[in-house]
């Protein structure tokens, strides 16, 4: 097991459970979180992939996860800014609640 | 591997854990955070100091508190009656189990030809600003855009419509 | 073209000949941009206006002042720019313009002329609301007007003809909640319009004969020998020419457009337009227009005939000129009967123009190019002085135009009377002193010796005689005796009084220009260098000519006076001649029953044909229309049931098909978030096992 | 002889280490140097504890504590004994696992800033080469652990306590940053010991401290009042109005835990001004060539001490704002104002050499300020406070 395998297990299992959260909680909130976890996951990814890769100084990964950070961090602005209204609308923030866009 | 390693995987595993099953949702929150610091830690590990800093600047900084603020102003602290997992929580729970297995199938598959351990790159913050507005401009520019798009959307989106009995 | 005195024909395009056109393009850029202005933008429409044509003025003396130092170093200026305008088949229709010594006279004349109404409206026109539009109108005016004066081709003088009877037809109806002004309009139009026809169909003929509308084109024009020549071979009815009948037919635009004898009608009633319109239509341009144009096409008019030095036929004169000249003498006197009798200042001051024209086409006809030319020139000056003049007096009388209810305004506004004096004792050609004496004796000369019978000249005489007399009449009524009518009459403003200073000046000065003792002018424009020799006042028959006209000149004022001089008479009261001769005031008051006869005759005509159309109309093509009709809307119905049994009915069972499916497919859209995210984990997964299992090991 | 003195710690953290196995000795250097820290910033806290109070005493006219020890000296022990000793009190329905972790996370993080703060020549624990965003980063995780004490005592004063102070922070994290930047843009590193490097050099005896520059006084003042703010301080003290929330965040906090919080708070004050120092005062560096004698660490602390001194001052002087005027104040005045002397420094920086951009620079300064003072002031109405129960 080399260490950029230990970091990529990591991230793997970072995503699952993100995943896991924003299957399975009622909480739109919590689906975000969910969401924020995964992305963080795939950040580790980046920054481990540019650690071991053959040109580090080239700092495509690092940059390529700083730029999602900063996405990440717009990304979570509005999905909560979202939330914010919807609750407003509809006095809750439970998505089983929340199916006014079915077909 | 290190131990230091292991520590941080398991501080972030944790945390990303009771994030996504604890009851109370501020806890959540906090769970959450500590995932955060873990993955900054983890960052800083894999000598990506600006990053690492970065991280804990907006994840820790702003994303939780924001996390928070939303919880507080949406009264989603209090747990619903009818549990705190959706209806539908086992097919969720066995899709992301079958995600994991796939993803780290494929990583103990290629474990072998990933490379061994490498020096670590020396990486000033100086080449990182330098980078970021020579080769990176465009994306910077684009970046800033879209987080001036963002906060505004944000403030309107969940801004008081006017006249709106609350 | 004529080349006398070995002068050289210069022709290469100079700088100032090539930006000619900017002359009437200025204005006519202004009106465009002023009938863009908002209704309250006066102050700048009124600076536009001006503005852009003191450009042209400025443009104009730099012209003419061009061609003044090419003629006096010997070169006979004639420049033209032509352009292809339109290719048909072989052949192309150009225009173009030129610069020589007759259109640079007149630009000088018509934009120094504009310039002073312009301004002279500025005061005039300040209450009126509409301020905006009327400079709209003016500086639209102005420049197709100098579009005519500077056009070297049929067409393109066409066009901008056609653009002066258009404005000239707003401008008259400019006060169209008048239902007099608007019936003035349409009558101005649609006379206008009568001449055009056949100064259209001229030009038709003229490009069938020649092939170029071009008037001059390095010797390919048609105004050049071979055109000329051309034109001669071509034939028409009655053994006239084709030049000939060309020339009727573009002089009959001209007399429309000049008011010549037939078609003269609109013109007094034209006078229901702002004063300013009628000084710059009916005084300065537009009615020269006319003359200029005969002017312009005078080589083919003289076609035929054996030309002398200077232009003027020699000789044997040619049919057209005959025509052209009896024309004229008879509306002179014709009109200036008509003068005689009227009360409304600016109809007298019309129907003088309409006479004055006709004197110009007289010259035209027997004396040449420069003689016509010449009066056209002081005319314009002393008209426009005197219809602004009358325009000041109307300001000034409280809107009234009836000159039995003004008199003895020559206290009350004494620079008017000043300035109106001297415009009317040029008109009536004061010896010595005035532009109008000479310019008219030229013309009586003229007529004196033509060769072709004494006619004409006796009844230019005659019609001096009135001239004298009918002015007198209107300055004693207007200007002496007591005031007679409502309010209390007032000065107008100087931006009034000071454009009509200055025509003032010109009316006395622009004599000294045209004296036989020094043809300065005839010979600018017969381009051959001009000399001061007293020596024509000894030749024989020129003092008995002078004698006569100034006998005459002195004669009409003194009647004049005798009749009607400082005693006041009443509106209500018979005028002093009605009493002489009532029957004959009776016709000359009634306009001599022209409107009537056409209104008998032509009008009638019109009437009774437009009727029988309007029953063409109704019975035959209505009937037919109708029949028509109810096929088509039997077809309809017919359609109608297709559509909605088939048509509609299969579309509906598609629809309803589709609808379906779709109800089916949106079961899948159960509006849940964490649905959707599952859906993408599962393919996620799927996809990654095909990845995994297809790689090679 | 002058080197030894300024030297003196690094030698006696050298000398101590040199006793040890080789194996130990980077371990043991690094916890020394933590100790000296963990050692050093309480006593301080304890000294200003007592000035404080007995400034502000002599600015409200009293006398101030005075009775225990010598003129009061003693006060700060006897407050230690006395939030040792007290019942450390949990309210019932208190959410008690993170009420317990709140005070402990935030001392760790500020405890944590001081890692890059150069307090002398050679004297800092870590020369990050991101030395100031780590301290930011550090920084902006203090607002956590204020949310969760505010949140965990269930109780609405604490509560709304807590968001007041988050809302503050956040919003003046901002100007923070960004009149840092101007120090970062110029300097062209993160490194605060780069930083306090680069002032250190002098003309005609003056040092070439970035407060004394245009565009660095200007970004002085506002990183001073972003500071106060920061840090919760008066004017900016409604977190904790008194007045209006009992005590803000740590009404539910009592004994030693709420010893931990003020420590936290003053230590907070410490982080904030060492960084002020090094960014704008020169940090260690004499302010005369020839008082270059006088040991680096005692500049340090002597600037910290007297920017502390102030802060107290103001305390004593300017009354508490509304949160709207604060509010206001941040977003509409501070940020832009320091985003528009970025620029200046740009300005500055490419304009060379030269009094020219002195004049420039100052001019581009006093017409901003005036500008936006003018636009900020046209919105609301400044009247007169009018008394309304009393006169």
């Amino acid at each position: 097991m080399t260490p950029l395998g230990g970091y990529l297990l990591v991230a793997a299992l970072l995503f699952a459970i993100g995943l896991a959260g924003a299957l399975t909680r009622r909480n739109a909130i919590l689906v975000l979180i969910g969401i924020e976890l995964m992305l963080n996951a795939a950040n580790l990814n980046l920054i481990a992939f540019w650690r071991y890769s053959p040109h580090p100084e080239l700092l495509t990964g690092m940059m390529f996860a700083v730029f999602s950070i900063a996405v990440a961090a717009a990304e979570a602005a509005v999905g909560l800014g979202l939330v914010i209204s919807i609750y407003r609308h509809t006095r809750t923030t439970d998505l089983d609640e929340m199916n006014r866009m079915k077909g | 591997m290190s131990a230091v390693f292991w520590i941080l995987a398991a501080l972030t595993v944790l945390g990303g854990l009771a994030a996504v099953t604890l009851k109370n949702t501020v806890h959540c929150a906090l769970a959450v955070t500590v995932a955060f610091a873990g993955l900054a830690l983890l960052y800083l590990q894999l000598d990506a100091q600006f990053a690492g800093f970065a991280q804990i600047l907006v994840y820790i900084g702003a994303v939780a508190i924001l996390v928070v603020f939303a919880i507080l102003l949406t009264r989603g602290s209090e747990t619903p009656k009818q549990g705190i997992f959706s209806r539908s929580w086992f097919t969720g729970m066995t899709i992301a189990a079958g995600v994991f297995a796939v993803l780290g199938w494929a990583v103990i598959q290629s474990s072998q030809v990933l490379p061994d351990e490498t020096v670590a790159p020396s990486v000033t913050v100086n080449q990182i600003g330098n980078a970021l507005l020579g080769r990176y401009v465009l994306p910077l520019e684009i970046v800033a855009l879209l987080l001036t798009a963002a906060l505004v959307g944000a403030v309107i989106v969940a801004m008081h419509e006017k006249g709106e009995s609350k | 073209m004529q080349e006398g005195m070995g002068f050289t024909p210069q022709l290469t395009a100079s700088s100032i000949a090539q930006i000619l056109w900017l002359i009437p393009a200025v204005p006519m850029v202004a009106s465009g941009v002023i009938a863009l202005l908002k209704q309250p933008a006066r102050k700048l429409a009124s600076t536009l206006a001006i503005g852009s044509l003191a450009v042209s003025l400025l443009l104009a003396l730099v012209a003419f002042g061009h061609v003044l130092s090419g003629w006096s170093h010997g070169f006979s200026v004639r420049e033209t720019v032509n352009f292809v305008w339109l290719p048909m088949g072989t052949g192309t229709v150009d225009l173009g313009w030129v610069l020589d010594p007759l259109s640079a006279v007149m630009l000088v004349m018509v934009t120094l002329v504009g310039l002073l109404i312009f301004i002279y409206s500025t005061g005039y026109m300040a209450h009126d609301e509409n301020y905006t539009r009327f400079f709209c109108f003016l500086s639209l005016f102005a420049g197709a007007m100098l579009g005519v004066v500077i056009a070297n081709s049929l067409l393109l003088l066409f066009m901008n003809w056609e653009i002066v009877g258009l404005t000239s037809y707003l401008l008259i109806g400019f006060w169209y909640q008048k239902p007099s002004a608007a019936a003035a309009a349409k009558k101005a139009f649609i006379t206008t319009r009568v001449g055009d026809i056949f100064f259209l169909l001229g030009i038709v003929w003229l490009f069938a004969q020649t092939g170029t509308l071009l008037f001059y084109n390095h010797g390919g024009g048609a105004l050049e020998p071979d055109g000329i020549s051309a034109m001669l071979a071509g034939k028409a009815a009655m053994g006239l020419s084709a030049a000939t009948a060309i020339g009727l037919l573009i002089f009959a635009g001209a007399a429309g457009k000049s008011g010549q004898l037939p078609l003269h009608v609109w013109l007094p009633d034209a006078m229901e337009g702002p004063t300013p319109v009628s000084a710059l239509i009916h005084a300065a341009t537009m009615v020269a227009a006319g003359v200029y144009l005969v002017a312009r096409v005078y080589p083919l008019m003289a076609a035929g005939g054996t030309l002398s030095q200077g232009g003027a036929v020699a000789g044997s004169t040619t049919t057209a000129l005959t025509v052209v000249t009896w024309v004229g003498a008879s509306t002179a006197v014709f009109a200036a009967l008509i003068a005689v009798a009227q009360n409304d200042i600016k109809r007298i001051l019309a129907y003088s123009t309409v006479s004055q024209l006709g004197y110009m086409m007289a010259g035209l006809g027997m004396g040449g190019v420069a003689v016509g030319m010449f009066h056209l020139i002081t005319h314009a000056f002393f008209k426009a002085l005197l219809f602004m003049g009358a325009g000041s007096v109307i300001h000034g009388c409280h809107e009234e135009q009836d000159i039995r209810r003004m008199g003895g305004l020559r206290t009350e506004m004494p620079v008017t009377f000043a300035t109106y004096a001297i415009g009317m004792l040029a008109l009536s050609g004061f010896p010595l002193l005035f532009s109008g004496f000479w310019s008219k004796d030229a013309i009586l000369a003229s007529a004196h010796d033509w060769h072709s019978g004494r006619g004409p000249f006796y009844l230019l005489v005659f019609g001096a005689l009135l001239t004298a007399f009918y002015m007198t009449r209107q300055v004693c009524y207007v200007f002496f005796g007591e005031y007679r009518g409502h309010g209390h009459a007032h000065e107008s403003p100087r931006v009034m009084t000071a454009p009509l200073r200055i025509l003032a000046l010109f009316a006395i000065g622009l004599g000294i220009v045209g004296t036989p003792a020094w043809p300065w002018f005839q010979a600018f424009l017969e381009d051959h260098p001009a000399a001061l020799e007293f020596a024509r006042f000894n030749e024989p028959g020129f003092w008995p000519l002078i004698a006569t006209s100034t006998l005459v000149v002195f004669l009409g004022l003194g009647l004049g006076w005798w009749f009607y001089g400082n005693k006041s008479p009443r509106a209500e009261e018979a005028d002093a001649v009605e009493r002489v001769a009532p029957t004959v005031w009776g016709w000359l008051r009634d306009r001599l029953y022209v409107d009537e006869l056409y209104g008998v005759t032509v009008v009638a005509f019109y009437a009774w044909w437009a009727r029988v159309a309007d029953w063409l109309d109704r019975r035959v093509w209505g009937g037919i229309v109708a029949a028509v009709t109810t096929a088509f809307r039997g077809l309809a119905h017919f359609d109608r049931f297709f559509d909605q049994q088939f048509v509609d009915g299969g579309f509906d069972k598609g629809c309803e098909e589709i609808y379906t499916g779709g109800g089916l497919l949106a079961r899948v859209q159960t509006g849940r978030v964490q649905h959707y995210l599952r859906l993408l984990a599962v393919a996620v997964v799927v996809l990654a096992a095909i990845l995994i299992w297809s790689s090679p090991r | 002889m002058v080197g030894t003195l300024d030297q003196i710690f690094v030698l006696l953290k050298h000398w101590i280490v040199g006793l040890l196995p080789p194996v130990l000795q980077p371990v043991v250097g690094v916890l020394l140097s933590v100790v000296a820290i963990i050692a050093t910033f309480p006593a301080l806290f304890a000294l200003t504890t007592v000035i404080e109070r007995k400034g502000l005493g002599r600015i409200q006219n009293r006398i101030g504590p005075n009775r225990t020890g010598p003129l009061g000296i003693l006060q700060p022990v006897a407050d230690g004994i006395k939030s040792l000793t007290k019942e450390d009190i949990v309210p019932l329905n208190a959410d008690a696992a993170v009420h317990f972790l709140a005070p402990l996370v935030l001392v760790v993080a500020v405890f944590l800033e001081f890692a890059v703060l150069p307090m002398g020549r050679n004297m800092v624990l870590v020369d990050m080469d991101a030395g100031l965003l780590f301290f930011f980063a550090i920084g902006a995780s203090t607002e956590l652990s204020i949310f969760m004490a505010g949140w965990s005592s269930r109780n609405k004063y604490s509560l709304l306590g807590a968001m007041r102070a988050v809302a503050q922070m956040i919003s003046y994290e901002v100007p923070l940053l960004i009149s840092s930047v101007a120090v970062v843009m110029i300097t062209g590193s993160l490194s605060l010991v780069k930083i306090v490097d680069a002032q250190n050099q002098y003309t005609w005896g003056l040092p070439h401290w970035y407060i004394f520059t245009p565009w660095g006084c200007a970004a002085f003042v506002m990183y001073a009042v972003a500071a106060t703010a920061e840090t919760n301080r008066s004017p900016f003290d409604l977190p904790e109005g008194e007045s209006e929330l009992v005590a803000g965040y740590f009404t539910e906090y009592s004994g030693f835990k709420f010893a931990l919080f003020f420590l936290g708070e003053y230590l907070g004050m410490f982080a904030i001004s060492g960084l002020g120092t090094a960014l704008f005062l020169g940090g260690w560096s004499a302010p005369f060539s020839f008082l270059q004698f006088v040991p680096s660490w005692i500049w340090f602390f002597g600037k910290v001490m007297l920017s502390i001194c102030v802060m107290i001052w103001v305390r004593g002087t300017l009354p508490r704002m509304r949160q709207d005027q604060l509010m206001n104040f941040a977003w509409k005045f501070v940020i832009p104002f320091t985003l528009l002397n970025l620029v200046n420094v740009v300005v500055w920086r490419f304009m060379g050499e030269g009094w020219a951009r002195w004049i420039v620079c100052s001019a581009i300064v006093v017409v901003a300020y005036v500008a936006m003072a003018r636009i900020g002031m046209r919105s609301k109405k400044i009247a007169p406070r009018s008394y309304r129960y009393a006169e």
